[in-house]
């Protein structure tokens, strides 16, 4: 009876959290609209045109600084976001919010790139009369030079560009450059090659690593003082641990602006970001106005309270493309037995974990997050404990001693701990190792290390592209001895394959469709027990105008997009 | 080596019968002074023992006196091997016992006992008298159990103490009963030689001559030897039959207890004459204009 | 104290000993004050005396009893989880329901705030309320968390006292090398911030636990944080031990010792142990309070107690995420440590009264043990 | 003088130099991780493993290692595995930080410290030296970091009394003191109850020697003589435990109280940098922590001479 009970309500707050979300997918979606009107309504009260006001200071803050400020070596969206408003690369994505941020436009090239040779080579123009924030001209080399940085600086991303013919050679011997990119610098022509077909390259060209800088930006390390900008704004101080801050650049508006101009310029002349180590008191700076913006969420601890006080008006929830997920190891004992797997499965209740990350997660049992083209919903293992008990026993799996990983970021470490009861319940001897976050997927990374049996983890898309999830996450052939993503070690040759091809071709309904069966054929391997996407939150303070603030499912914050009411 | 040459030559009067129990021969003590800005080096030495030679027959009492700093005490640790000596040599009944190990010093130290000057701080505050007294019994594995406090209850009774004082501790004595505890334990083993340093100068004057008393009739109920050390030459006089005059770490004058009381050779020997308390104020009065006069 | 001026003072009062009038030891005039202070004649051993001082003490013996009440509390952990909660300490309840008198209440919202403090209305059920949003009994992890705190301050306090003790005595008895060399070393400790050290080797062993030879200690093991603490502090107890081990070399009770052919170990252990006792009880338990401080930092940090085993520390810690919304799981578990350290610090301070009220090692064991090293700079 | 000098300053090479192979081998030979595929990041390929590893020198030998890290650290150019931030610089930025919150402390933890320890010993064994007395224990039985969160939530989220936290420079000296006077209360309890209870017992003994009692006997008033005489001569061990405190503390110690209260100080890098286990950080402030710990121990030995003449400086066995 009391188990019917639980079922049920779960099954009322899942339809209405559904329903929740609905609603706020509509609210994003037709924000273009609403905010116009606001806007023009607006318009009367100040000497502004179009939106809010133009002009004035941003005040914001990081809980961390970026890992770098660098556009080829940063890997984080904290600084993706820093960075999304100065360095603009050959691409972009579009700044809007929801899938038409997953849309890509040329950046400072001219138009999108000619694909040829068998979706081999990729040919575009640089647009010309570009500069820097110096006053140098920005040429074509100057992405071939990016490029290299990203191999010279041993950037996290130049994995992404390893595919451009010479590149693995250049990696290797950080000499002569890389043959397979061929610039003209008189016509601004650059030329691609690349080793075989690769479906993602339009998004990877559309990333900060290949943003260009001058030739003469050394390749270290550039965090403490930044190369010259492309985009709307320079970062015209930057104090590594502590903050940075932004200038409008001076040749925007006369020159690179004029040209792209689906690149929003900004409505504030200044943004100077902080670093503060404590996120309630952001909240609090944000509540009394002195901090106009956050990057991070409200802490689990406040985010009720601001939900419940500034949703609307302040404060909006943000879906993200992610996927949070327990991974289950299958080269060992006992996750080798699918029953086992499938067991976890129906015994891991995104319900209780919607709780426990505070209804920051959304509920979900695929790889797959809303968001993410090729998304179809489906629930493989609605939430059974006595099925998963049964499956438990028809595996003949009993007694058990497994080690169940998390990291110490709250909550993660509290869904390490459902987690490891839930296991319990299912008969293990479950023993729960909480690593530090920094380290965390360094060492279950490493496959040596002992007792990987179980854990978990999450997952950001770099791109919003499907194969960035299962190529890196999913494919056995990605499996290597450190750095892993594959955690479950799943290697399952026809799905190998299956990935492989699909890699090769450009995104399409097609693809996308063969991505949605992809998604079911490994939650039908029961290789993870995912439990939801993580809902980020824009947080704003009184006088921003929070209609008009764009949320990009990759970069986060739009930073032009904020501006001051009135 | 060479012991009956060096002990013949160097004073006379030490010339003491063979079978001597106790024989000293130009024993050294040299502390060393360190100093240097990164390590340290020796620079000098304090010759706290200077090279003396004296001998102890059986039964007799040889009284060491001196001033304080004179070396004295240095002098009874070295003869013990209580302080490892520079140099010279130690026999006791005929055998070196200088430079011999823990070992091979354990069956010797039956033999010869110490009284020590604090009775404060020789005996451990936190052991019972019972424990202080008959440790050396259970160590030298002599006695133990009901035998053990049988023994010891006999010499706490020997001492003037009460048998039902074993199972007090130290703090509850005054300074002369506790030095009764001391003397005790020195005789647990009823040891051959007793070196008693300063056993009394710590104590009121009133209780001195009891102590001194104590181990006069001790001497003479267990044939005792005594090393009697003591800065104050009268105490000295009362209890030894020879005396050795200890200045500056060496032996300035030894003899008979009288003759050197009543016919002192040597300038030290005087001072130190001069400074016992008479109990005529005149005399002392005398006695002070004298030593002013000297000084 | 820097052992080197420690080291030439010994040298000075060797050298007075010998050269100086043997008749005005400082040692000796010390005992006579202490004899003359606590009555000559005052009846039964040291210990008696103490215990009659101590039983004096009521405001001591009463942190005493509530010491002893909570370490029993404690102990009967298992006996309320199992008959007046009916669960363990690390059950999570997220998805649950309390039926109260015909209200239903839920254990976690959905928002993840807790249910808060039922005490005897749910039959003793989430007495203190549960912790979060998993929903565990608060009450229950306050009685397990305190099993491992208590364990950790004192076994941790036992393995400093060890170490300490073994390493004094023979730091202070043989000199030379041997002094030399553990010298040294303490003072590298000495030196090295403690709470940096405490947690680089507890972040460190967290990952992979400790695997010396035959012992295999995992990374949740409580005995890692409490092998750091007792080794960290081991040091602050050493050094004033060893001053006072060099100070008793020097007393004539020790040659007597010597005198009677009494070896090395039986002079350390029967000679000198005994007088270092009423230094040793005290610094025991002002160890154990300033042990159960480090082990709430060292949770505090991460580098402690690992979840899900809870400790005072790791509840505090667990807690301060939700302090402006559920400060009471802030405040409820620092309240325990509050307490206990509290009871322990006064008993301990009445200890020491009792035990040596005239010593120099008052101040010493305060500054040793507690230095603020230890538990202030956090 | 010179020679304790020359001593001591030998002396403390050799523990930096102990302390800095310790710190090394905790983090080099005991744990599982390679820093090397941490600063390669998620997606890195065994190539990009190879090339950090070689970049940052991981594939020599350990003494090497141990050399170069040593060099850079005092050549200033050492930096943090995490964020390239020079760990060097980053240090000194949180010096003004770090100073201001242990100075200020220090000046509450003293005040508080002297009047209850004075008032408990002048009124020793009377109910308000029992009621400073357990006021004292509780001071010292609080875990600093829970006191420091009590107050963070009462003052700053409850009534919102003081401005939350950060560290604000002195060259606006209102907001400074705003900012810092929790942090300042929180970390000065403990000290304050700790020093008040030393004091007192130092002060009773003192009172107890024959001098005092002269005094006393000569007529001077009570506060004369508790002033002139025993203050005084109590204030040694005092002295003592401020120096080496106070040593640890601006050495970057107060690392609970400057991440709790977000002061940008040494203590919150050493926090940072111990929680991502960056190495080079945790050997820098480890070190720099390490030396104020030696130099106060050292100064406090000057001071002690200074205080009581009876105590010469390098006087060993002479």
């Amino acid at each position: 009876m009391r188990k019917l009970a639980i079922f049920l309500s779960i099954a009322v707050l899942a339809a209405i959290s559904a329903v929740a979300l609905a609603a706020c997918g509509g609210g994003g979606s037709g924000s273009g609209t609403t905010s116009e009107s606001t806007s023009e309504s607006n318009a009367g009260g100040s000497a502004g045109e179009g939106g809010g006001s133009e002009g004035g200071t941003l005040k914001g803050a990081y809980t961390s600084f970026p890992d770098y400020m660098d556009p080829q070596i940063s890997y984080t969206a904290e600084g993706w976001t820093a960075m999304r408003p100065v360095y603009i690369p050959l691409l972009a994505y579009k700044a809007a919010p929801g899938e038409e941020g997953a849309e890509i436009i040329p950046g400072l090239a001219k138009e999108m790139p000619k694909i040829t040779n068998g979706d081999k080579t990729y040919t575009m123009f640089l647009r010309e009369g570009l500069k820097y924030s110096n006053g140098e001209p920005i040429k074509a080399g100057d992405f071939k030079y990016a490029v290299e940085r990203c191999f010279l600086t041993n950037s996290g991303g130049s994995p992404f560009y390893t595919d451009i013919v010479g590149a693995e050679q250049f990696a290797k011997t950080k000499k002569g450059g890389i043959s397979g990119i061929k610039v003209n610098e008189k016509t601004g022509e650059i030329v691609i090659n690349l080793e075989k077909p690769q479906g993602t390259f339009l998004n990877e060209l559309a990333l900060m690593f290949v943003a260009p800088v001058p030739q003469n930006t050394p390749n270290e390390d550039q965090s403490a003082s930044p190369p010259p900008a492309s985009g709307p704004y320079m970062i015209t101080k930057s104090q590594p641990g502590r903050g940075w801050d932004y200038e409008r650049n001076p040749y925007w508006a006369k020159d690179n602006g004029k040209q792209m101009t689906e690149i929003p310029s900004g409505h504030v002349d200044k943004i100077e970001i902080e670093v503060n180590r404590n996120q309630s008191t952001q909240v609090n700076d944000i509540e009394s106005g002195k901090l106009n913006w956050i990057f991070d969420p409200p802490p689990t601890d406040r985010y009720q309270e601001v939900k419940e006080k500034f949703e609307g008006t302040q404060f909006k929830p943000e879906p993200t493309i992610s996927t949070y997920y327990f991974w289950m190891n299958q080269t060992t004992e006992p996750f080798s037995n699918k029953k086992v797997r499938e067991a976890v499965n129906y015994a891991v209740d995104p319900a209780a974990l919607e709780r426990i990350y505070t209804g920051q997660v959304v509920g979900t049992q695929q790889i797959l997050p809303p968001g993410m083209p090729g998304y179809k919903k489906f629930e493989l293992f609605p939430h059974n404990m006595k099925k998963a008990k049964e499956l438990i026993a028809e595996s003949g799996v009993k007694d058990k001693e497994i080690t169940v990983w998390t990291d110490t970021e709250s909550p993660n470490n509290d869904a390490g701990t459902y987690y490891q009861g839930v296991l319990k319940e299912l008969g293990f001897n479950v023993e729960l190792k909480i690593l530090n976050a920094d380290n965390y997927f360094t060492v279950i990374g490493n496959t040596s290390t002992p007792n990987l049996d179980t854990g978990w983890a999450d997952w950001f898309e770099d791109f919003p592209h499907p194969n960035d999830f299962f190529d890196i996450l999913l494919n056995g052939e990605s499996i290597q001895p450190t750095n892993n993503q594959n955690f479950s070690q799943i290697n399952v040759k026809p799905l190998n394959e299956k990935i492989n091809k699909l890699a090769e071709e450009q995104l399409g309904p097609q693809q996308e469709s063969k991505y949605a069966e992809l998604d079911e054929e490994f939650m039908k391997e029961a290789t993870w027990a995912p439990y939801g996407t993580r809902t980020l939150s824009l947080f704003v303070s009184e006088d921003i105008n929070l209609e008009t603030a764009i949320w990009n499912p990759t970069f986060e914050t739009e930073l032009t997009s904020l501006e001051f009411k009135k | 080596m060479g012991s009956d040459v060096s002990g013949a030559t160097s004073t006379e009067a030490t010339t003491a019968p063979s079978g001597a129990l106790l024989e000293v021969t130009d024993l050294v003590k040299h502390f060393p002074i360190k100093s240097g800005l990164l390590f340290d080096r020796e620079v000098d030495q304090v010759r706290a023992v200077d090279g003396i030679s004296f001998s102890v027959d059986k039964g007799e009492t040889l009284g060491l006196v001196g001033e304080s700093g004179s070396g004295k005490s240095t002098a009874c640790r070295a003869v013990l091997q209580l302080l490892k000596p520079t140099s010279g040599s130690v026999k006791f009944e005929g055998q070196e016992i200088a430079g011999l190990g823990r070992r091979e010093l354990r069956p010797l130290r039956r033999e010869m006992q110490m009284i020590f000057q604090d009775p404060y701080a020789s005996l451990n505050p936190r052991k019972r008298v019972g424990q202080i007294v008959g440790d050396q019994l259970k160590i030298q594995k002599v006695a133990s159990g009901g035998e053990l406090r049988k023994r010891v209850e006999g010499l706490l009774d020997r001492v003037g103490l009460s048998p039902e004082h074993y199972n007090r501790f130290p703090h509850e004595f005054s300074g002369g009963q506790r030095q009764r505890i001391g003397i005790a334990r020195a005789l647990a083993l009823e040891p051959k030689l007793v070196i008693c340093d300063e056993p009394v100068s710590a104590l009121d004057v009133s209780i001195q001559a009891q102590i001194v008393n104590l181990l006069d009739d001790l001497q003479d109920e267990l044939r005792l030897t005594y090393v009697f050390v003591a800065h104050d030459i009268g105490v000295v006089r009362h209890i030894s039959d020879r005396i050795a005059v200890m200045n500056q770490g060496k032996i300035v004058e030894t003899g008979p207890a009288d003759q050197v009381c009543e016919h002192p050779r040597d300038a030290y020997t005087k001072k130190l004459l001069a400074a016992v308390p008479i109990a005529d104020p005149r005399e002392s009065a005398a006695r002070r204009a004298e030593r002013t006069a000297a000084g | 104290m820097p052992s080197e001026s420690e080291k030439s003072g010994a040298e000075t009062t060797a050298l007075e000993g010998a050269v100086v009038s043997p008749g005005t030891g400082p040692g000796g005039s010390e005992f006579a004050i202490v004899e003359a202070d606590s009555g000559a004649r005052q009846g039964g051993g040291p210990w008696a005396i103490a215990w009659r001082r101590l039983r004096r003490n009521h405001f001591a013996l009463f942190a005493l009893g509530v010491f002893l009440l909570i370490v029993v509390c404690c102990l009967l952990a298992p006996v309320w989880a199992n008959q007046v909660a009916h669960t363990g300490p690390n059950q999570t309840h997220t998805l649950e329901k309390l039926h109260e008198g015909g209200e239903v209440k839920e254990v976690v919202e959905p928002s993840g705030k807790a249910i808060g403090p039922q005490f005897f209305a749910a039959g003793g059920k989430f007495f203190l309320g549960a912790d979060g949003h998993l929903g565990r009994d608060e009450m229950v992890r306050l009685l397990y968390g305190g099993r491992s705190s208590l364990f950790i301050g004192i076994v941790a306090a036992i393995i400093t006292t060890i170490l300490a003790v073994v390493f004094g005595l023979l730091s202070g008895f043989y000199g030379g090398w041997t002094d030399t060399v553990i010298s040294r070393a303490m003072d590298v400790i000495w030196a090295f911030p403690v709470v940096l050290l405490a947690i680089a080797l507890g972040i460190v062993l967290a990952v992979g636990g400790l695997e010396i030879g035959p012992i295999h200690l995992k990374s949740s093991s409580l005995w890692i944080p409490t092998l750091i603490i007792g080794i960290v502090y081991t040091p602050y107890m050493a050094r004033p031990l060893r001053g006072e081990i060099l100070a008793f070399r020097e007393k004539e009770f020790i040659e007597a010792a010597v005198a009677q052919g009494a070896g090395p170990s039986r002079i350390m252990f029967l000679e000198i142990l005994p007088n270092l006792m009423s230094t040793i009880i005290v610094f025991f338990t002002l160890n154990i309070a300033n042990n159960m401080l480090l082990e709430a930092v060292l949770s505090y940090l991460g580098a402690g107690v690992q979840p899900p085993s809870s400790s005072w520390g790791t509840m505090i810690s667990e807690g301060f995420e939700a302090l402006y919304s559920q400060p009471l799981l802030t405040i409820i578990p620092g309240t325990a440590i509050l307490l206990t350290v509290l009871s322990v610090n006064v008993f301990g301070d009445g200890l020491r009264d009792a035990l040596d009220p005239k010593s120099k090692v008052r101040f010493e064991a305060r500054a040793g043990s507690s230095d603020p090293e230890a538990i202030g700079p956090v | 003088m010179l020679r304790f000098l020359v001593r001591r300053v030998l002396g403390a090479i050799a523990v930096l130099f102990a302390i800095s192979v310790l710190v090394f081998l905790i983090f080099n030979v005991v744990p599982a991780t390679n820093p090397a595929q941490r600063i390669a990041g998620k997606n890195a390929t065994p190539q990009l493993i190879k090339n950090v590893e070689k970049e940052w020198g991981f594939d020599k030998s350990l003494p090497e290692q141990y050399w170069t890290q040593m060099k850079l650290i005092f050549t200033g150019e050492v930096k943090s595995y995490n964020a390239h931030i020079n760990v060097d610089e980053r240090i000194v930025e949180g010096i003004p930080a770090t100073a201001s919150l242990c100075i200020g402390a220090a000046i509450i933890w003293l005040a508080f410290g002297f009047l209850f320890g004075y008032l408990s010993a002048v009124r020793s064994g009377g109910w308000l030296d029992r009621g400073l007395t357990v006021l004292a224990l509780i001071g010292i039985s609080m875990p600093v970091f829970w006191l420091a969160s009590i107050l963070l939530y009462y003052f700053t989220y409850k009534i919102e009394l003081f401005p939350p936290s950060g560290y604000e420079p002195l060259s606006d000296p209102g907001k400074w003191f705003s900012h810092l006077i929790l942090p300042w209360i929180s970390l000065a309890v403990l000290f304050a109850g700790f020093y008040s209870r030393v004091l007192r017992s130092s002060m009773l003994d003192v009172m107890n020697e024959d001098y005092v009692r002269t005094a006393r006997a000569k007529g001077l008033s009570q506060r004369r003589v508790m002033v002139k005489h025993v203050l005084r001569n109590s204030l040694i061990p005092v002295i003592t435990l401020f120096g080496l405190d106070f040593g640890v503390l601006i050495g970057g110690g107060a690392i609970v109280t400057e991440s709790l209260f977000n002061i940008e100080g040494v203590g919150l890098f050493t926090a940072e940098a111990l929680k991502q286990q960056d190495f080079p950080s945790i050997m820098a402030v480890t070190l720099f922590g390490a030396f104020f710990i030696v130099l106060f121990n050292i100064l406090v030995d000057i001071g002690y001479a200074y205080l009581d003449p009876r105590i010469r400086l390098g006087a060993s066995a002479a």
